[in-house]
């Protein structure tokens, strides 16, 4: 039992604290995830450079981690400085190329920062399921045809290589699809909380055969795997962001006086205050437990990572309110950082599935561990 | 014991239905319903629909042009006109101000400013909170040394909502420093916003909207007959309109209107291969909140049947401000959450009526986010919940 | 539009509460929660004589009123001073009664207040649904057989006749069974709020065909209009417990010092309490809304019977919890007449079904309504 | 970062589970499991059972008979007998007085009562509270004069757990009623409870049963070497008291167990046709507090590692005791939940383990609803969760 991060861990938790505390300040942070692309090529270039990506990823496919922990890490870092670089597509299409093997070039461009990916695992009518494909692949000749849609891929305007699943007639399937093939339609736009994503249309898009990727595998494991490396991403992102307004709120409450005295003097302020405290507390403890647990067997895995999910959406609802609200007027502001941490905080309950999405899906695999084990 | 409007509160529902119906600009009433932005015309056009009607000022007094209305067809009025989607009145001319004229204004103040309210010809906002004083707005410092027949004002005000679109702002000041209280000391003036020295800047809220600003006033003389009521008792009007309209606090017409909304939402969104409506959670959630609408309703109309008996309901509108808020912004809570991922994509010229891009994902998606955020003043702005809490608390405890 | 009590009901309510206050004191409803029988013989006869039972019934069945206020009357009165009499078993019973018709005579006696009568409508399978019945009825010349079971029905051991529900080959029936008929046992026991309830077992018990009662009606019907009445009678209880128990823990909260205040005081507490009597307000709407319904169509009236029960239990869960950790220790004591405020507030959760089964209903009506209106 | 224990912590784990299999007496553990009374015999030869194993003050130094466990250890040892369906260790002599008087107490005190508390000759209870001394602990006033080699007690102390069971109480009492702030002059005191001028007597809780007290003291005279520490510094003793022993205070083994044992009776009722742990709104209920429990069973252990770092927790352990107790009394509300109309009949005889009447409706039914009501208490003794916010807040905001 330890709950330590290791040195390595650690020294890389320093160099990125360090570099985004330098170079990604929250003016710098404004300015980038409000760009044209909303995000900035230097700081992913810097960021490769510090071997951040290379952390995501073991080092059989050419990274220097890969495990929940580093994950952990990396997002942890990202969330205190509300980082809005492309790195939630390039882990969940990186975790698959990884998983699937066969594309190590693609991966050690990625890992450089040379090349960018993105992944297209939703749809708009499947929701937050990413086992629900509508997209239609058809092998012909040589390769396949690609008809459908994917909906809200973060960072896709900018990705030299989309990740995508697509039905086959015998199951689903996964492929690499160059953003600049013909056919492929696609409608960026930016995101309510800062940085882009966008619609994607394929309208008979050829690919050759070996776009497919990770036939060897089952593509629902190999997504699912992926979207597991992405909920402990977004709970640590989330935790990094609800250390951030937790530290903005009780300097607010220490400062801002009130009827003669700090409004942290007010007890039933400090008594919500206390609830927020202890839900962070527990929210760290579920990401811990998901991070964990991405070793280990898929219904241990799978339910700690729906636990953190849900407990991330319920607890950053409770965070994100509970901050604007002590803040009073001024946490209303475009020109106060806490409201903008605030929105990405309440928007990571919109990506992977949101907290009642979660809740279910834990009761379900709760069930399927009750049948397994009787 | 009974929960009917009467024969004729139901025939003016009927009337004030038809007159909807005719007069309310569908464009305005789309706008409204699909949270897009309203334009200060859109406004302007509905205020001077309903003051054409006599409709506009509800609460006034027959002899100041008010339409001589019951408690109860206040409430009507307020609840169907939110339910067609039609603007909330800018309260500030016709629900603040103008109460406090007609009880504390001199006659030529009356008789200057009132008609020039209901005619549009005065768009009022409010100066009252400061940075320093938001909760404790008593702690209020902006000045107003006596020179000759004027005040000189110097300070700030903060949160002026619609402040970019009003020609006058009534001010909180402090004529008195020295006052023993600080409730004391505290005059009710009116300024044109036009007069030299006063400079109005932007606050963008989070949503990346501009609604309040920032007032600043450096030596802006006012005639000393735009101090309503007498010198240092400004207090006391002051809180006079805080409490004074409450008819509509709760907000129930709109809350209903957000209910019908959300629904229709979540009976198209699919989960699961079924309308998300269906869904038990979610069910359950908006449940909940119409159960807790529902029961608000015959709360409200309870507390409106005790007041219009002449009972006094501090506590009450407290309680009604809470909770009206609170289910208004669960609602805007559930309608985000209904979007799911299409929550966040963000293209803010599609909130603009005449935007004719195509949508992103479904066609209502585009304002759901960014209202939910905006709305989290409603708890925040107008005495804020924990105030709210302060004053039932200290009102029932008695301590 | 009109919140006052008619001058009648305005009457009822001060004629009761001056005779609870009398006679019917916190010790003395101790003594008869806890005694033999559960409930006083002799305050169910005063009851009787001020007109209390005949307020649960409508003129046409012989008593003074029978309108959802009226119950509103009566039982915010009996929640204020905890009274254990028989009124719930009364009025089941007695709607049903009302409604059928044909039984003036019993009806007029369980108006004197000379012939008890209780309703079993409830099974250990069923759960909280009176439309789940397992005792079977079956005809036979000049009568039925009966066999089956009821569970915790109030006053059981007490009741001379017992309404209760059956299957009959063609659909659910219902029929009155002398408490002392052969093949009838009953298994009595106390609540644990006070008060006495018992299980009903029907071994081919043999009734007259005259036993069968409403043989014209719906049975579903009957039962369903009865269980609205007990909700507006238990919701309204439950208003009557939750005032005093705002005004115990008022009080409490003016007079008990700690830290050298009074722990009113004390701002955490103040706005809890600020929502607890907001909350006691929307569940007093809540009750209203019922009330008023009962005279309305199906649809609405179960929409806002099942509304107000859902609302009891949700606000009065809240209510007991927080007045007794507003009080403390002293809260946790037998000797203070909150706690057992407490329980039988949260006791009402557990009649006529509970806050999920009720907002599931509301869920299910609404449905309902929604086809109805498409 | 490591969640799982180490081998020898698993191999450690494996010799309590084996420990548990062979000693705990089954009936003991049966009546836990369901609910029923325990006895005094049934506490004690709980006690004697562990005390025969060493396994008795798992906190205590090696020198005073501790076993010499990690803090893990400890956790791992309080998991598993909670999970076993062990009794809870009687906290007052080998959890409270003891980690005193290894502290503070003389060298005389240590031999004399440190064997006697671990042997079973003393069973002590806690002389803390007052009727006007409940959460502001420091104002308590019952009085210790000096007269010779003795002190002279007069006063009352209340909800005195198990006192009806202890022959010794140690008590808080003022010694100084002049001291300049109220957490001065008071001293930590022993006494035993067969001294004349002490009289008993039951509280009966809102569940009918006897578990707490009043002690009055009149005139009881008890030697000056009784008393612990300094005279007047007995604040100091009474706080490491309360700070002490954190390691259980989150009640995780205890809450899992109860959790089993809600699952068990979900999937027994029925309801709508099938198990209520498949109807949505109750699963979705289990499942909250379910995963509430697994986040805490690791907030529990980062703050235990902390702790044996060195690390001085106190805001951490209010968040324990806080979330713990929360998460006991939603399951103990579940449980009440899902017994549908069977939590309202109450035969408190049947809490007695040899009462053999038939039960009314599930065997489990009968403890249930007084369960529930008697935990209410663990949100309001031990530090009132209020209490516990003001110290996270006060601790956190520096104010």
């Amino acid at each position: 039992m330890d709950f330590d991060l290791t040195d390595d861990r650690r020294m890389l938790a320093d160099t990125l604290g360090r570099y985004l505390g330098d170079r990604y300040g929250f003016s710098e942070r404004t300015r980038i995830a409000g760009s044209e692309e909303g995000f900035s090529r230097t700081s992913w270039q810097d960021l490769a450079g510090l071997g951040v990506i290379g952390a995501l990823f073991g080092e059989a496919a050419g990274g220097y981690g890969g495990a929940g922990f580093d994950l952990h890490t990396v997002f942890e870092q990202l969330g205190r400085s509300l980082v809005v670089e492309p790195f939630l597509g390039t882990l969940l299409a990186g975790k698959v190329l990884e998983a699937a093997g066969g594309q190590q070039a693609l991966l050690d461009e990625v890992i450089a920062g040379t090349r960018l990916v993105t992944a297209a695992l939703y749809e708009a009518e499947g929701r937050y399921d990413p086992l629900h494909v509508g997209t239609r692949a058809t092998a012909r000749e040589g390769g396949y045809v690609l008809t459908g849609g994917k909906a809200v891929v973060p960072q896709l305007a900018a990705a030299d290589v989309i990740l995508l699943s697509a039905k086959l007639e015998d199951g689903l399937a996964l492929f690499l699809l160059p953003r600049s093939a013909p056919g492929v339609t696609i409608r960026e736009y930016g995101f309510v909380e800062g940085g882009r994503g966008g619609e994607l249309l394929l309208q008979d898009v050829v690919l050759d055969a070996d776009a497919r990727i990770g036939a060897g595998h089952s593509a629902q494991e190999l997504i699912e795997h992926a979207v597991a490396a992405g909920i402990v991403a977004l709970a640590s992102e989330a935790v990094g962001i609800m250390e951030f307004a937790r530290d903005a709120t009780l300097d607010y409450l220490r400062t801002r006086t009130q009827f003669g005295v700090p409004i942290g003097k007010f007890q039933a302020l400090q008594h919500r205050m206390a609830t927020v405290l202890l839900e962070i507390e527990q929210a760290r403890s579920a990401t811990i437990n998901a991070a964990a647990s991405l070793g280990g067997d898929r219904l241990s895995r799978e339910r700690a990572v729906s636990a953190a999910k849900f407990t991330i959406g319920r607890v950053g609802t409770l965070v994100a309110e509970e901050a604007i609200q002590m803040h009073g007027g001024i946490g209303m502001t475009w020109e106060l950082p806490l409201p903008h941490y605030a929105k990405r905080l309440t928007m990571i309950d919109h990506q992977l599935g949101d907290e009642d999405y979660h809740l279910v899906r834990y009761i379900r695999l709760g069930e399927a561990a009750g049948a397994e084990a009787a | 014991m009974d929960l009917n409007f009467t024969p004729q509160e139901e025939t003016f529902r009927e009337e004030v239905q038809h007159f909807l119906a005719e007069r309310l600009p569908p464009r305005t009433a789309d706008k409204v319903r699909t949270n897009k932005r309203l334009t200060r015309d859109d406004l302007v056009e509905w205020h001077a629909i309903l003051n054409e009607r006599g409709w506009l000022a509800g609460h006034w007094p027959v002899e100041h042009g008010g339409p001589g209305w019951s408690v109860a067809e206040r409430y009507i009025f307020d609840y169907e006109t939110a339910r067609a989607h039609a603007p909330r009145i800018i309260a500030f001319g016709v629900n603040m101000l103008g109460p406090v004229l007609i009880k504390y204004g001199s006659e030529a103040q009356q008789k200057y400013y009132l008609p020039r309210i209901l005619d549009g010809s005065d768009w009022w906002c409010q100066g009252y909170s400061e940075p320093g004083a938001g909760s404790d707005l008593a702690s209020l410092r902006m000045s107003a040394v006596r020179d000759g027949d004027h005040y000189v004002l110097n300070g700030q005000k903060t949160w002026t909502t619609l402040g970019h679109y009003a020609n006058r702002i009534f001010c909180l000041v402090r004529t008195d420093p020295a006052a023993a209280k600080k409730q004391q000391g505290i005059s009710f003036i009116l300024v044109d916003m036009n007069s030299p020295g006063i400079e109005i800047r932007p606050i963008i809220t989070l949503d990346g909207e501009h609604e309040v600003n920032e007032v600043f006033f450096t030596d802006v003389r006012v005639p000393v007959e735009n101090r309503v009521g007498e010198e240092n008792h400004g207090w006391t009007y002051a809180k006079y309109l805080l409490t004074y309209e409450r008819t509509n606090i709760a907000g129930i017409g709109g809350s209903v209107a957000a209910l019908d909304w959300l629904r229709r939402i979540a009976n198209q969104q699919m989960q699961d291969g079924r309308p998300l409506a269906r869904d038990p959670y979610f069910a359950a959630r908006m449940a909940r909140v119409e159960i807790d609408l529902e029961n608000m309703k015959t709360t409200n109309l309870r507390v409106l049947a005790a007041a219009s008996h002449g009972g006094a309901p501090e506590a009450e509108s407290s309680m009604l401000k809470i909770r009206g808020t609170e289910i208004r912004q669960e609602l805007t809570s559930l309608t985000r959450r209904a979007l799911g991922p299409y929550a966040q994509p963000f293209v803010p010229e599609a909130l603009d009526a005449d935007y004719n891009g195509e949508p992103i994902g479904p066609d209502y998606a585009a304002p759901v986010a960014a209202e939910y955020f905006n709305n989290r003043k409603l708890s925040i702005f107008g005495g804020s919940n924990e105030i709210q809490r302060s004053i039932i608390a200290k009102t029932m405890l008695g301590l």
